[in-house]
């Protein structure tokens, strides 16, 4: 019963990836996977992001099983991702300009990132503890910024190609998703 | 003189190559294994390689008439995912479900996209991970080889109704006296049950009642005449092999009891194939020279982990498709470096003459090396 | 790859080997006669062209200057033949638009002999009178870039030369016109390579020529043999290498000989070498010491069909249709190409003249194109061919979908457009029969309009 | 019918037809690909979705005038999440099976760009009935979308519709399509059947040429 | 920009601060009505689905109590369960005696962990029936681990007596190959199922193991209904 830290983070990346597998975070995907040289910023900004709410969550969730208000787990989450998300962009300004340049229109997007919501969610629903936790959401995110990555090189290309006009567009995007997820199931039971 | 002349742009000679005669070389070379592959399976298997490359060929015929496709049949592209689509499925799987791997195939593996050479994913293996995704029973259900009566006899699975679950081959298998697990792959007998199989069978498929694909021995031979006329690249199964084959052969020296050895690991299952046939589809591919080492090398990892690690017997479909993904990312780190760009190199063997010492430095020609950076290629910001 | 062409002991990497349908190797030279009409062009080279110094009527002699500028870049033009001016206007070029030509009718009867010029002694001359000499010759680059020679052979002053390049490996198929000048034409060949060295201050000499000219190789051996002991300049060498397209393109005949790149966007003159074409030197070995200028050139006449092919030595201006019918061309011609198959330009009329940087006239038979017309063009299937064809390493596969959705931009940055020089090897071997290097020129021109 | 009718009709078709949020605006993919198994599943997403949406959008419309712009967004997300922690609770008192087969799809409800996007752009404008109708418009054509997929990947699926077999039992179900792949090639196949159909329109081939040319 | 600027300056710190009070006090009375609300139902449905389960695991069994195994025996669970303390169901049979006990288990499978819930009788010392709880296997090859009778038969009476020593099982339950099971203790395998199987033989095994011993020697304490 117990998972390894390193089967925690093969799965999140690959048999049970959050894009591909688990449906989560598909908004950025369709939306920011059409270049390569956003698609990475916003991969490794999400993973950011989802490490700060995991951690964020995490103490929460202890706060609030304390109290017994475990009913007010949903709200409290959101609005600590909301502040995380705040929070991360206040600091990231002030201590590192560049990286704020690079990441800044990214972080208010992950605000409704449901991959950061899920990370959250799941890891209560799993009872993970810290370091579970931390590598559940370390992997997912590195699987996020994989999904993206990947689909962002194949989308690169196929701008060079004559794809059907019925075709263009989302239509093309999510079968793309779909045969890159066909590929992932290769992977399940993976890290098991 | 009197004819009119025409203007046109050099070069005014071209070589003799061309995109169908590339396909036809192909099919050519996979007649052979057709062959073998009906021999040892009998009438299922030509039912089987008919009907899927007929599929095959009526939807590219069709999507060909919307005027949106960039081919026709008549270049050869779709009779080779047919072929290769039937070769990779299990002799008996029900015609209807071989036709449907057909039609996805080539409508969401290559239609979609634009038609030949615009395609990112192997259409075969598309359509064969659909299958395998949407009929994880049938495609599961080998046969052996060789039985008796097998050029008479369907083996049933093979003519269920559309839609319909097919008969279950175990009781025509009992009938014959054969175990029902007879019927398993070699790498699922490893998997499941810890049964290696022996190297000759492996390499021919020509002994026993084993339940194995086309012999490898015969489609390296074919992809060799391939790779020797230049029809393929051979970097891709040789970095494909190789990455495996080192792989399984490190893990084997740490483990011997849990890790096959690396032989078994290369001429079981669909590696063969897949690293011949499959992974060298030109349209899916880097075609930089230092992208094919890559690609394949991934594919050649990928594979032995997704066979070890993950709940399935076989990866080699799962891997390609993932280095399909992978192709537009690799081919732009592995841009090759154009002439006079790198660093100087040292004079090589067909340099017949040293340069004098007193000729001016580089720094002095003003020529300067590049900065490496992980993506070498990207696009300066210039205001 | 690279370490395959080093054990194959490959002369550069990547290449092609196209036939080399040399129909013409074993004919020796022959003389063309004038045609009635000679046409000059005032523009025959790369630069600004020349000022007639002739008037409309005025009488000349063949080797008279008959156009003459300051310009650095540029260079006379003598008469080709004696006879009378007849007009100075504009006239069919082989690029397409008319251009400024002197127009002279050939004296019926007039001799091909030389009248004008005075032999000199160039024995005590400093480099600089050697580079005005060759000015005065007239001489631009005969293997085809017709850049002139003075300019080619002039050392900037920061820079040094120690080896002087000669250039012998005509490596596009059909033309034989350098092959027969080397073979030939040893002897006036090493005294122009004894005055390039003087000019440049280069220390030796190697003359690449491809290892499918023995003969070439054997004769000039013969000829430096003969030389030695009386050269004061340093050493010359002849060398084979290995035969591939396009060798014949300076930066991989460095590499095939010495194995360093030219820095891309460099010239070999970074590297200390000044690279020459063989035609080019042998001519300047005839025309410097008797100081006369170029009035005429070797050109290989070939094609499926021609009658009497062969290399010609013809007068600077000879109009394309005499050549023709001179060598007996097939009557369903459809194509008349000025230069080699792999990089010449199709003559658009057969009114255009011979000019100084054409070294083959190829024409082909209405067959010869029905089997390229009956192509279907195809997506790119990135088979790689190109890639592996590309000698200057490109990736013309990726350039080519660049150039279809016209992201020019793309191609100029970040894949390396400005090192092509358009040497066809993509076009030649793309399966998909896609144009590849015209969209590349294409490319270019775009992307030079835009950068002024 | 009046005006007024034919306004709130016009709020109502749009979110159904116009701006469907599934088809044209393609919003809301996580559990519109992750719960669409089944169609009883796909329905109670729906309707738990626009229940969710009809709520928020009424209160924040009622709100609109109290709440300050700085903190607009916040307040909608405490909101949204508040009706759907209720959501959560009321599936749970009615059917465990059904919570377990959503999972914790309920929850991310909240982060679903429809509900926070109408709140926004609508309901923080509009008066509250024109509000709810144009919710109630946009929950319908969510919930129609999600059925359009879960329809569809229950019968190949599992050969039934809501439970019931269609085929008699020898049927062979597609299992793909009960797995992630299949989410994304029926939401595929469905915009890519739209978008032929929006091109067989008359004047769809004078936009394709003005594009080609 | 600027006017905007101005425009967002304009609204009191203390107006921001009341309006977010007032939402969240909306907000919560809602949740937590809705919580209250919903709260017996909720409880009953968990209570109902447990019991269903269990009664499908233990025939017999007609009511169940809640029990928790820790290192000082084993009392009625109260509140939280220790760490180390095991949960389980004891289940009585419509005149209070002891039917059955119900555990559950689970095991990494195919594609996630496979939860079961199995069902123990004292009696026979073997497991007698076995009911998932929850798992995410391939449908049409995993999920015949519920509706494959033969895999299903395997655990009318599946051998888990502990050893001499009460400290383990006597035989570790483990699922063979399909067609090869010979002992009372090994689960027959379904065929193309390997590894769903073995999670489900795993399962039984693990929490029999970590369980058994400490149930086991104060099994009389729970025989009748208190």
């Amino acid at each position: 019963m117990h998972e390894s830290i390193g089967q925690i983070v093969v799965s999140a990346l690959l048999a049970n990836n959050f894009v591909l597998a688990m449906f989560l975070g598909l908004c950025p995907f369709l939306g920011v996977s059409g270049k390569l040289d956003t698609a990475f910023p916003m991969g490794v900004a999400t993973t950011f992001v989802m490490l700060v709410a995991s951690l964020c969550a995490y103490g929460l969730n202890l706060l609030l099983t304390s109290f017994h208000l475990e009913f007010l787990r949903l709200i409290s989450y959101i609005v600590i991702i909301a502040s995380a998300v705040q929070l991360v962009e206040m600091v990231l300004k002030k201590y590192s300009p560049g990286l704020f340049r690079a990441l800044g229109i990214y972080l208010p997007l992950i605000t409704t990132n449901c991959a950061v919501l899920g990370v959250a969610l799941f890891q209560t629903a799993r009872e993970y503890d810290f370091l579970q936790s931390m590598a559940f959401s370390f992997g997912g995110g590195a699987g996020f910024t994989l999904a993206l990555v990947l689909m962002a090189s194949v989308r690169e290309r196929l701008q060079l190609s004559d794809v059907p006009a019925v075709a263009q567009g989302t239509a093309l995007s999510l079968m793309l998703a779909g045969i890159l997820s066909l590929g992932f199931m290769g992977f399940a039971g993976l890290g098991g | 003189m009197t004819a009119t002349i025409e203007i046109r742009t050099a070069p005014h000679i071209r070589g003799p190559r061309t995109v169908e005669r590339i396909m036809r070389q192909v099919v050519l070379s996979l007649a052979p294994i057709c062959a073998f592959f009906v021999y040892q399976y009998g009438l299922s298997a030509a039912a089987s390689l008919l009907a899927v490359t007929l599929a095959c060929l009526g939807t590219e015929r069709l999507f060909a008439r919307t005027g949106s496709q960039s081919g026709d049949i008549s270049d050869w592209s779709a009779t080779i995912t047919g072929i290769l689509l039937a070769l990779s499925l299990p002799p008996g799987f029900p015609l209807w479900m071989g036709a449907v791997a057909g039609f996805v195939a080539v409508a969401l593996g290559k239609a979609l996209f634009g038609g030949i050479g615009f395609n990112v994913f192997n259409p075969a293996l598309v359509g064969r991970a659909f299958v395998q995704a949407a009929f994880p029973v049938s495609i599961a259900a080998y046969t052996p080889s060789f039985l008796p009566g097998r050029f008479t006899e369907f083996i049933p699975s093979s003519l269920a109704w559309p839609l319909m679950m097919p008969a279950d081959n175990a009781a025509w298998l009992h009938a014959m006296h054969l175990d029902a697990l007879a019927g398993a792959t070699p790498l699922a007998k490893w998997k499941f049950d810890g049964v290696l199989a022996g190297a000759g069978e492996l390499l021919t498929s020509l002994s026993g009642h084993m339940a194995v694909g086309p012999s490898p021995l015969l489609i390296l031979v074919c992809g060799a005449y391939l790779a020797l006329r230049r029809y393929l690249d051979w970097r891709i199964p040789a970095a494909i092999l190789g990455s495996a084959g080192l792989t399984a052969w490190i893990l084997f020296g740490f483990d011997a009891v849990r890790y096959p050895n690396p032989f078994f690991m290369l001429f079981s299952g669909g590696l063969i194939l897949g690293a011949v046939y499959m992974a060298t589809d030109m349209a899916t591919s880097p075609v930089t020279p230092r992208g094919m080492w890559v690609y394949g090398a991934l594919i050649g990892l990928l594979t032995v982990v997704i066979r070890y690690y993950s709940g399935l017997p076989e990866g080699v479909m799962y891997a390609i498709l993932i280095g399909n993904a992978a192709t537009p990312l690799i081919e732009r780190i592995t841009q090759p470096t154009p002439f006079g760009v790198g660093e100087a190199r040292k004079a090589r063997r067909a340099g017949t003459y040293p340069l004098h010492p007193s000729y001016i430095s580089r720094e002095e020609a003003g020529a300067s090396a590049p900065k490496k950076r992980i993506f070498r290629n990207k696009p300066k910001r210039t205001p | 790859m690279r370490l395959l062409s080093y054990f194959r002991g490959e002369a550069f990497q990547r290449g092609i080997h196209p036939p080399s349908c040399k129909l013409t190797a074993a004919t020796p030279i022959r003389r063309m006669p004038f045609a009635p009409r000679l046409t000059v062009p005032l523009s025959q080279h790369i630069g600004k062209p020349p000022r007639p110094i002739v008037q409309v009527g005025q009488e000349v002699v063949r080797g008279q200057p008959i156009a003459r500028t300051d310009d650095w870049l540029s260079v006379p033009h003598h008469a080709p033949a004696t006879g009378v001016v007849e007009a100075i206007d504009l006239r069919p070029s082989a690029r397409g638009p008319w251009t400024q030509s002197i127009v002279i009718r050939v004296h019926p009867g007039a001799t091909q002999e030389d009248l004008w010029g005075e032999p000199r002694d160039l024995s005590g001359a400093t480099p600089q009178d050697i580079l005005q000499a060759v000015w005065d010759t007239g001489m631009v680059g005969l293997g085809g870039a017709a850049f002139p020679s003075h300019a080619k052979l002039s050392v900037p002053k920061q820079a040094k030369v120690h080896t002087l390049v000669v250039n012998g490996c005509e490596c596009e198929p059909y033309l034989t016109c350098d092959h027969r000048v080397m073979v030939e034409e040893a002897d006036p060949l090493i005294v122009g390579i004894r005055y390039a060295m003087r000019a440049t201050g280069a220390v030796r000499t190697i003359v690449g020529v491809e290892d499918n000219k023995p003969d070439a190789v054997a004769a000039i051996q013969a000829a430096i043999d003969r030389a030695r002991g009386t050269t004061t300049e340093g050493d010359i060498f002849v060398e084979a290498v290995p035969t591939k397209y396009p060798q014949g393109s300076e930066k991989m005949l460095i590499m095939a000989l010495f194995g360093v790149e030219v820095p891309s966007g460099g010239l070999p003159v970074q590297l200390g070498m000044v690279v020459n074409n063989v035609g080019t030197l042998a001519a300047l070995g005839r025309l410097l010491p008797s100081g006369r200028g170029l009035t005429e050139r070797v050109v290989t006449v070939t094609g499926p069909g021609v009658a009497r092919p062969g290399d010609y030595r013809m007068p600077l201006g000879t109009p394309l249709s005499f050549v023709l019918e001179y060598a007996g061309a097939p009557a369903d011609s459809r194509q008349v190409i000025l230069g080699g198959p792999m990089m010449g330009q199709s003559a658009a009329t057969l009114d255009v003249p011979i000019t100084k940087g054409v070294s083959g006239v190829l024409v082909f038979k209405g067959d010869d194109l029905a089997h390229r017309e009956g192509l279907r063009t195809f997506p790119c299937i990135k088979c790689g061919e190109c890639v592996e064809s590309c000698p200057m390493g490109l990736n013309p596969s990726q350039l080519g979908m660049l150039a279809a959705k016209r992201e020019y931009e793309t191609m100029g940055g970040q894949y390396h457009l400005g090192d092509c020089f358009e040497c066809g090897c993509c076009t030649y071997v793309c399966p998909s029969n896609i144009p590849l290097v015209q969209q590349f020129r294409i490319a270019k021109q775009v992307l030079r309009e835009r950068a002024v | 019918m009046t005006p007024a009718q034919a306004k709130n009709w016009d709020e109502f078709m749009e979110g159904i037809w116009r701006q469907n949020p599934v088809f044209v605006m393609v919003l809301g993919m996580c559990p519109t690909l992750a719960v669409t198994v089944s169609a009883v599943n796909a329905l109670s997403m729906g309707l738990a979705t626009t229940f969710v949406l009809i709520a928020s959008c009424f209160l924040v419309s009622v709100m609109r005038n109290v709440i300050p712009k700085e903190v607009r967004i916040a307040t909608y997300i405490v909101i949204i999440a508040t009706f759907v922690t209720v959501v959560d609770y009321v599936i749970q008192a009615v059917s465990l099976a059904l919570y377990d087969a959503l999972g914790a799809f309920i929850q991310l409800i909240v982060v679903n760009c429809i509900i926070l996007g109408r709140a926004e752009a609508h309901a923080s404008r509009a008066a509250p009935v024109p509000a709810m109708i144009n919710a109630t418009g946009m929950g319908a054509g969510f919930t129609i979308g999600l059925l359009a997929l879960g329809v569809v990947r229950e019968i190949l699926g599992a050969g039934t519709l809501f439970g019931i077999s269609l085929f008699g039992a020898s049927f062979q179900p597609w299992v793909i399509m009960v797995l992630p792949p299949g989410g994304f090639f029926v939401l595929g196949a469905w915009l890519l059947v739209f978008a032929w159909w929006e091109r067989r329109k008359p004047g769809a081939d004078v936009a394709e040429v003005t594009q080609h040319a | 920009m600027n006017t905007q600027a101005m425009e967002i300056q304009a609204t009191p710190t203390a107006a921001m601060i009341r309006t977010l009070g007032i939402v969240s006090t909306v907000c919560g009375l809602i949740i937590v009505g809705a919580f209250q609300g919903t709260y017996t139902a909720v409880q009953e449905n968990k209570r109902l689905a447990t019991e269903r389960t269990v009664f499908k695991v233990i025939p017999a069994a007609k009511s169940i109590v809640e029990y928790q195994a820790g290192a000082g025996g084993i009392q009625p669970v109260a509140g939280e369960v220790p760490a180390g303390a095991l949960k389980f169901y004891a289940a009585y049979d419509g005149s209070g005696r002891l039917a059955g006990i119900a555990a559950e288990g689970g095991a990494k499978g195919y594609a996630d962990t496979v939860r079961i819930l199995y069902g123990y009788t004292p009696d026979c010392r073997c497991v007698v029936g076995i009911g998932v709880i929850s798992m995410r296997e391939t449908p049409g090859i995993g999920d015949k681990i519920v509706t494959d009778k033969d895999f299903l038969a395997n655990f009318v009476s599946l051998d888990v007596q502990l050893n001499a020593e009460l400290s383990g099982l006597a035989h570790e339950v483990k699922a063979v190959k399909h067609g090869t099971k010979t002992k009372a203790w090994e689960v027959d395998a379904i065929a193309g199922a390997t590894i769903t199987s073995r999670a489900v033989g795993r399962a039984i095994n693990d929490s029999a193991q970590a369980l058994l011993p400490k149930l086991v020697p104060h099994i009389d304490k729970i025989r009748s209904k208190s």
